[in-house]
């Protein structure tokens, strides 16, 4: 039994360094500073406890090996021992060293996690010095505000490799939790107060792992909960300016189509919903934040996924904008719609050609 | 049961025990209605005190107050209350802690 | 059998209400059962300090008016003196006596809880300061309302016990139950030093 | 059943255990109340599995999904664990210490009553639509949110529950402060009875926030109070903090018993008294005396600051010292010892490296930053399955084995028991190591479903294989049960042979009246000492005389059964924020109060004096009641 214990703890640590994990989604491939840091926590504490599991066994199998009643013995009496006072101390004080041990990181990385005072620093001109993201999380869609930069995307946060980007977090109407777990912890978004922390993309990994990471809400939020996953975009800084630059800039994109031009005509005005008065559809949003009600669809054309999850295919826009409540149940877009296939198309052919850049 | 004499003796002298302990209590009460109207008089007139130094000296005289309750009134000195007060104060530790956590770690 | 016997003051014991094993498992169990409602209420203030204040349009300094805290504050620390004075007369075998006491302190007691009634009732109709109204109107309430549950529940229970047992006289049955009952009135009184200290004094002070 | 019993109809035999104030009746009842609940969460977590074994299986909708995993972990902790635990307690601890019964026979019967009455009202929810589905913990914003009345069964049900637990909490500590025989000092009760005693402190203390919390958050949905909404000046963490004030001192009310249950089971076993007893129970002590202050270890994402976080964690992995002290005391009472392998050890030895494992993770996450990562992933769901299913499930499973016997007086299988155990115990760690890694790997907990192409695909597989297994070997141990009573073959008073402590020296199933005489302790492991010296029993400590015995009653049920009716009222009352009220529900909540409380009232005023056993009838009785001669 205890040899078959030893083989699955081999072969799952095995599995750990093969990587059955995703480089755009494993804890255990860092690709960021905080993440790095927990994960050597990570490795520092499992190798303390792999050895804790490995006195305890040893003495197990000792004793298993050795006091076994044998043929023979059914009448033995072994001795009634009350207890050893140096054994006891000693298994009292190791533990403690042990635990005094991990304290210090512990503390440490605490203080050094929690320290968001570069939030406020600013240059010479007196502008911010480090980038700054407010996120907002709301049933089962993510907003991501640059204030400083005066945009706004949903769903995928776009960032800087290279350096820290510090978060305030917050949720519109239930608790959530803001995580990308390769790039670090998590942190929650609640309702009645603002979270701060900050990550760090590094730009190699990210390159690895094709600049595009999975990130998770991570607290229990109601029926779509598992749906609720965004997407970073890791680029570089030089990227990431230009990027804002058209953010920026962003105006009503020319319509190409005819096609495009009815779906965006059946966007503001259908008489069913009326999608533009929760979606915004420029970057520079500036109704304030309780009547945005929907993600901010600006950059839509580019988005690698549908609803945050589905594949990025007309056929689902379609589904997704007929059917919302059959994709994330519970959501609050509405349960269903009633378009007729061109509609469907028109809407879909509008809001896929909605991009700040090509 | 006991010998009836003795019994009468030490009935008396039960008695004459409990009605000290009983003035006791009396002067206990009257401390406690004097603390309260202390209390009362330094919110009420809060002009006379600066806040900082009511609040706790308020809780103070309140704290007081409860050990007068519980060793006075509640007879928790008496023997035989051991158990009880081991349960008291472990239960006043749990209550501290969370009191303590709902004014430093609930934010606004 | 020990509990159903008759007594007379010389034969009563020392301590009526630890004679029985019932007697002692009642006086511990009802300790514990106390320790376990000062975390309770520890909870209750707890939050009660938490929401202070919190969504309400009328602050505890416009609300509540010491004097009338004061005379409940007054009724009730007498009537923990009333009942000390009916155990004094239950160790001494004076049931009539002790019988007496125990009603003046459900006296006090009833006029203490209507005064908390008016207390209400003057909030939600001169203040619209309602159960719903804030987080803070709900954590009062309950802190307070609680406390006043447990203030009726007292006054139920020792009314209870002085009827059931008006014709009996003191036994060593009936004595644990008053003891308990009147160790339960003292640390309602105990809850109320903190609720006018913490509640109504402290919502004066800050 | 017992021999006693099945000689009388089914009428009868229903009847006595309705009004039954027995403690080793109301053992019975725990187990079958407790046993079926945990058939029910164990059914759920099948189910749980089955949604999981693929990406995006859809066997079951994302909402039932929700209402599945809270109803498991609901289920499990509350109406399977601890009454399974309060099970074993109340069938041993009153023999262990040498009494006739609990302090209070009929707040113990109400406890229970109270107990199957709450449990029964949470999961009608399952009959009447929505069940609860905010997760076990019920994080205010969302169970505010929650549509329908599933929340309100929670908070209802568990209110009715909590107070069942939390009066068999005072009743065991009464009993074990106040019922102990002459000579039987605290430092000589057996480790059963001071984990019961621990634990049940911790029930006196931890229960109390959760009601308090519960009370709000019914108050919020059903009359429209605003403690926890945010708009109107409420505050949701308030409900966070209470929510783990309760709930980390609650995993420490079920270890502990289950530390209990072991210590016996590997001390009988290696037929040698617990190694460093003292150290043991000062463990068990201290492990409950940090248990109130580590619960912010469940909010380290929460953003409580970093002073709250590095408190929290430093005090949480502080819990690893006293637990290490248990887990080598227990290799060292087999150290030397001659270990005789039986179904109850197989656990216990099963139970060591599961523990372990479950302990040190648990130490992992508590290093706060580290648990930024680890939070609400898989990997806590691992940590707290291996400390549960590894810790407490396989006590209850050993300790169910083990006090079968003392119970119903007649032996489980061996060999059923072997199969048993060795199919749970592939199928536990089956299940729940891979999810460690499912965890590290990005898989947050309470999800619905999971896409394919994030690696996440074989690891669930494996789990939710494992978790099968684990439901045949409890299928396997059913049948069991079924074959041992049909066969109904009695065994004697120590069916293990080296039994230590007092119940062993009784009949199996003991007398109603427990011991004849109250017994007389002489040391640590009385009936062992007994047994050395070559005694059949045990010394009496006092002549035979009358016994004084409490009568049966039917009132526990008829009080429970009020505030069971009364809930509906509450629930259906005309401000209640689903927006439902019924005409009916304010009548129907004062009659359920009514009841309650008018039987309560009848309670007082009626006098109970039980009845007494006469002496001659002692004499004649062939039961021994424990006692030599
Ligand atoms: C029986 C139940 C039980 C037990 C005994 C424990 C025991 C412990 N638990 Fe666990 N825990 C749960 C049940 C339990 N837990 C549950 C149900 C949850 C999740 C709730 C939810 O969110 O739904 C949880 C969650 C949980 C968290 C929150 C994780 C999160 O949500 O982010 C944390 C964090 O610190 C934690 C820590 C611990 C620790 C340190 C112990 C310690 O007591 C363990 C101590 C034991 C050992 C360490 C092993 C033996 C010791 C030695 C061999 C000595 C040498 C060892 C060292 C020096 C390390 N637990
Ligand atoms: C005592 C507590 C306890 C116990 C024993 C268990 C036992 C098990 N649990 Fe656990 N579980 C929790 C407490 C417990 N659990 C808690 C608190 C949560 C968190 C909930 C939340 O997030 O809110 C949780 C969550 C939880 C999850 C995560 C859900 C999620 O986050 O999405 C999973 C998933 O695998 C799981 C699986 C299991 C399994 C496979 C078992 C197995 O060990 C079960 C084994 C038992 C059986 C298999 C019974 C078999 C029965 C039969 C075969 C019946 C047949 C007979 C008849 C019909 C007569 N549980
Ligand atoms: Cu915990």
């Amino acid at each position: 039994m205890k040899k078959w214990i030893l083989f699955i703890f081999i072969f799952f640590s095995a599995l750990i360094t093969t990587g059955c994990g995703k480089p755009f989604l494993s804890t255990l491939q860092p690709a960021g500073e905080v993440a790095e840091k927990q994960y050597n926590l990570f490795l520092l504490s499992f190798s303390v406890m792999a050895i804790v599991i490995l006195v305890v066994v040893t003495i197990y199998v000792i004793v298993l090996v050795r006091f076994r009643r044998k043929k023979g013995d059914e009448n033995k009496i072994p001795k009634q021992v009350a207890g050893s006072h140096k054994l006891e101390v000693i298994w009292t004080a190791i533990p403690i060293l042990i635990i005094i041990g991990l304290s210090i990181p512990t503390v440490y990385l605490t203080f050094y996690f929690g320290d968001v005072k570069g939030m406020e620093r600013v240059d010479e001109q007196g502008d911010p010095k480090h980038l700054v993201v407010n996120v907002r999380a709301n049933l089962y869609w993510w907003e991501f505000e640059y204030p400083d930069l005066g945009i706004i995307t949903s769903q995928d946060l776009v960032v800087p490799t290279g350096e820290r980007i510090y978060f305030n977090l917050k949720a519109s109407d239930v608790k959530h939790s803001f995580w990308v777990p390769s790039i670090g912890g998590k942190m929650d978004t609640n309702t009645d107060n603002l979270n701060t922390f900050y990550l760090e993309f590094d730009p190699e990994k990210s390159d690895e792992a094709g600049n595009i990471f999975y990130g998770k809400c991570a607290e229990l939020c109601g029926p779509s909960h598992a749906y609720m996953d965004f997407k970073v975009k890791a680029i570089s800084r030089d990227e990431f300016d230009r990027w804002v630059l058209a953010m920026q800039k962003n105006e009503e994109p020319e319509l190409a189509s005819e096609l495009a031009v009815k779906g965006k005509q059946l966007f503001e005005e259908n008489d069913q919903f009326s999608c533009i008065s929760c979606h915004a559809t420029t970057a520079r949003d500036d109704r304030p934040e309780a009547t945005r009600l929907g993600p901010n669809l600006a950059d839509f054309g580019n988005r690698t996924r549908v609803a945050g999850y589905l594949e990025f295919t007309k056929e689902n826009i379609k589904n997704w904008i007929q059917h919302p409540e059959e994709y994330k149940p519970g959501n609050l877009m509405y349960e269903k719609a009633d378009f007729t296939d061109e509609e469907l198309e028109a809407l879909a052919e509008y809001l896929m050609s909605l991009k700040v850049q090509e | 049961m006991e010998n009836n004499s003795v019994h009468r003796t030490s009935v008396e002298y039960r008695r004459k025990k409990s009605a000290k302990e009983m003035r006791n209590q009396f002067l206990t009460f009257i401390l406690m209605i004097f603390f309260t109207v202390i209390s009362f008089v330094s919110v009420a007139y809060n002009d006379l005190f600066p806040s900082n130094f009511v609040a706790p000296f308020i809780l103070l005289l309140a704290g007081i107050q409860v050990i007068f309750q519980l060793y006075y009134f509640m007879h928790a000195s008496h023997k035989g209350h051991e158990m009880p007060m081991f349960f008291m104060y472990s239960g006043v530790f749990a209550a501290f802690l969370t009191i303590l956590a709902f004014l430093t770690i609930v934010w606004w | 059998m020990m509990a159903e016997e008759k007594y007379t003051p010389q034969t009563w014991p020392a301590d009526p209400e630890k004679q029985t094993l019932e007697g002692r498992n009642k006086f511990i169990g009802f300790w514990l059962f106390l320790g376990g409602e000062t975390v309770l209420f520890a909870s209750l203030f707890a939050t009660y300090l938490a929401l202070k204040n919190k969504g309400t349009h009328v602050t505890t300094n416009e609300l509540f008016s010491l004097p009338l805290v004061f005379v409940m504050t007054m009724l009730l620390l007498t009537s923990s003196l009333t009942s000390v004075y009916a155990i004094y007369h239950m160790k001494n075998f004076h049931f009539k006596k002790m019988q007496f006491w125990f009603f003046i302190t459900v006296l006090l007691g009833a006029t203490f809880l209507a005064l908390e009634i008016y207390e209400f009732y003057h909030y939600v109709h001169e203040f619209d300061f309602g159960f719903t109204s804030s987080a803070f109107s709900g954590a009062y309430y309950t802190l307070v309302g609680t406390h006043g549950a447990h203030v009726l529940f007292g006054l139920g229970w020792i009314t209870a016990l002085i009827i059931r047992n008006a014709k009996r006289g003191l036994s060593l049955y009936n004595a644990p139950k008053y003891y308990v009952a009147s160790l339960y009135w003292h640390f309602i009184d105990v809850v109320w030093v903190f609720i006018f200290t913490v509640v109504y004094l402290l919502g004066k002070v800050g | 059943m017992s021999s006693i019993a099945e000689k009388r109809s089914v009428g009868a035999v229903l009847w006595e255990y309705l009004t039954t104030v027995d403690h080793k009746k109301i053992a019975h009842l725990y187990l079958f109340g407790g046993g079926f609940f945990f058939l029910l969460g164990g059914i759920e977590a099948l189910l749980i599995r089955i949604q999981l074994l693929k990406p995006q299986f859809g066997f079951m909708s994302e909402e039932t999904f929700n209402e599945m995993f809270t109803m498991h972990g609901t289920t499990m902790i509350f109406l399977a664990a601890m009454p399974l635990l309060f099970a074993l307690m109340n069938a041993v601890v009153p023999l262990q210490i040498g009494a006739r019964d609990v302090a209070f026979p009929f707040l113990n019967s109400l406890g229970f009553w109270l107990f199957f009455f709450g449990g029964v009202f949470l999961n009608l929810a399952w009959i009447f639509g929505d069940a609860p589905d905010a997760g076990w913990t019920s994080y205010a914003s969302l169970s505010l949110f929650s549509e329908g009345h599933g929340i309100d069964y929670y908070t209802l049900g568990l209110q009715i529950s909590g107070f069942g637990t939390l009066i068999s909490g005072i009743n065991f500590l009464v009993t074990i402060i106040n019922m102990r025989a002459p000579g039987m000092t605290f430092m000589r009760m057996p480790m059963l009875t001071w984990t019961t005693f621990i634990a049940s402190s911790l029930i006196l203390f931890a229960f109390p926030p959760l009601t308090a919390s519960i009370f709000f958050l019914m108050f919020d949905r059903l009359f429209t109070t605003n403690f926890f909404d945010v708009t109107a000046g409420g505050n949701t963490i308030i409900w966070e903090h209470f929510f783990w004030i309760f709930g980390h001192p609650e995993v420490y009310i079920l270890i502990l018993p289950s530390f209990g249950i072991f210590s016996e089971i590997i001390s009988t076993f290696s037929r040698k008294r617990l190694f460093g007893y003292s150290s043991m129970v000062f463990a068990t002590i201290l492990i409950g005396f940090l248990g109130f202050m580590v619960w912010a270890h469940h909010m380290f994402t929460t953003g409580l600051g970093n002073v709250a976080n590095a408190i929290f964690a430093v005090a949480t992995m502080a819990i690893a010292v006293p637990t290490g002290i248990k887990i080598f005391n227990w290799l060292l009472t087999m150290w030397g010892g001659s270990i005789k392998i039986t179904v109850p050890m197989l656990y216990a030895l099963g139970f060591i490296p599961s523990f372990v494992i479950g302990g040190v993770t648990g130490v992992m996450q508590g290093i706060a930053p580290l648990d930024y990562q680890l939070h609400d992933t898989y990997f806590i769901v691992a940590h707290f399955h291996y400390v549960i299913v590894g810790g407490v499930v396989f006590a209850l499973l050993a300790g169910a084995h083990f006090y079968w016997p003392k119970m119903f007086g007649t032996m489980l299988s061996e060999r059923l028991g072997y199969i048993t155990f060795v199919l749970f115990f592939i199928g536990f760690h089956l299940t729940f190591f891979i999810q460690h890694f499912l965890g590290l790997w990005g898989m947050p907990r309470r999800v619905a479903t999971f896409l394919s192409g994030q690696g996440l695909d074989m690891g669930n597989f494996i789990s939710s294989i494992g978790a099968f297994m684990m439901g045949i070997a409890i299928v396997i141990m059913l049948v069991n049960i079924v074959i041992t009573t049909v066969k109904n073959q009695k065994v004697g008073n120590d069916p293990w042979e080296d039994g230590r402590t007092m119940e062993w020296a009784l009949e199996s199933p003991p007398v109603y009246y427990n011991f004849k005489q109250t017994p007389f302790v002489r040391g640590i492991d009385t009936y062992w000492i007994e047994k050395m010296e070559g005694n059949k029993g045990l010394t009496p400590a006092e002549p035979l005389d009358d016994i004084h015995m409490p009568n049966n009653t039917i009132m526990p049920v008829i009080i429970s059964l009020g505030l069971f009716i009364a809930a509906f009222g509450m629930m259906y009352n005309p401000m209640n924020q689903v927006g439902d009220g019924k005409p009916w529900a304010i009548p129907v909540l004062i009659i359920g109060l009514c009841i309650t409380f008018g039987t309560m009232l009848i309670r007082s005023i009626k006098d109970d004096h039980g009845y007494h056993i006469p002496k001659e009838e002692l004499m004649n009785d062939k039961h021994k009641g424990g006692i030599a001669s």
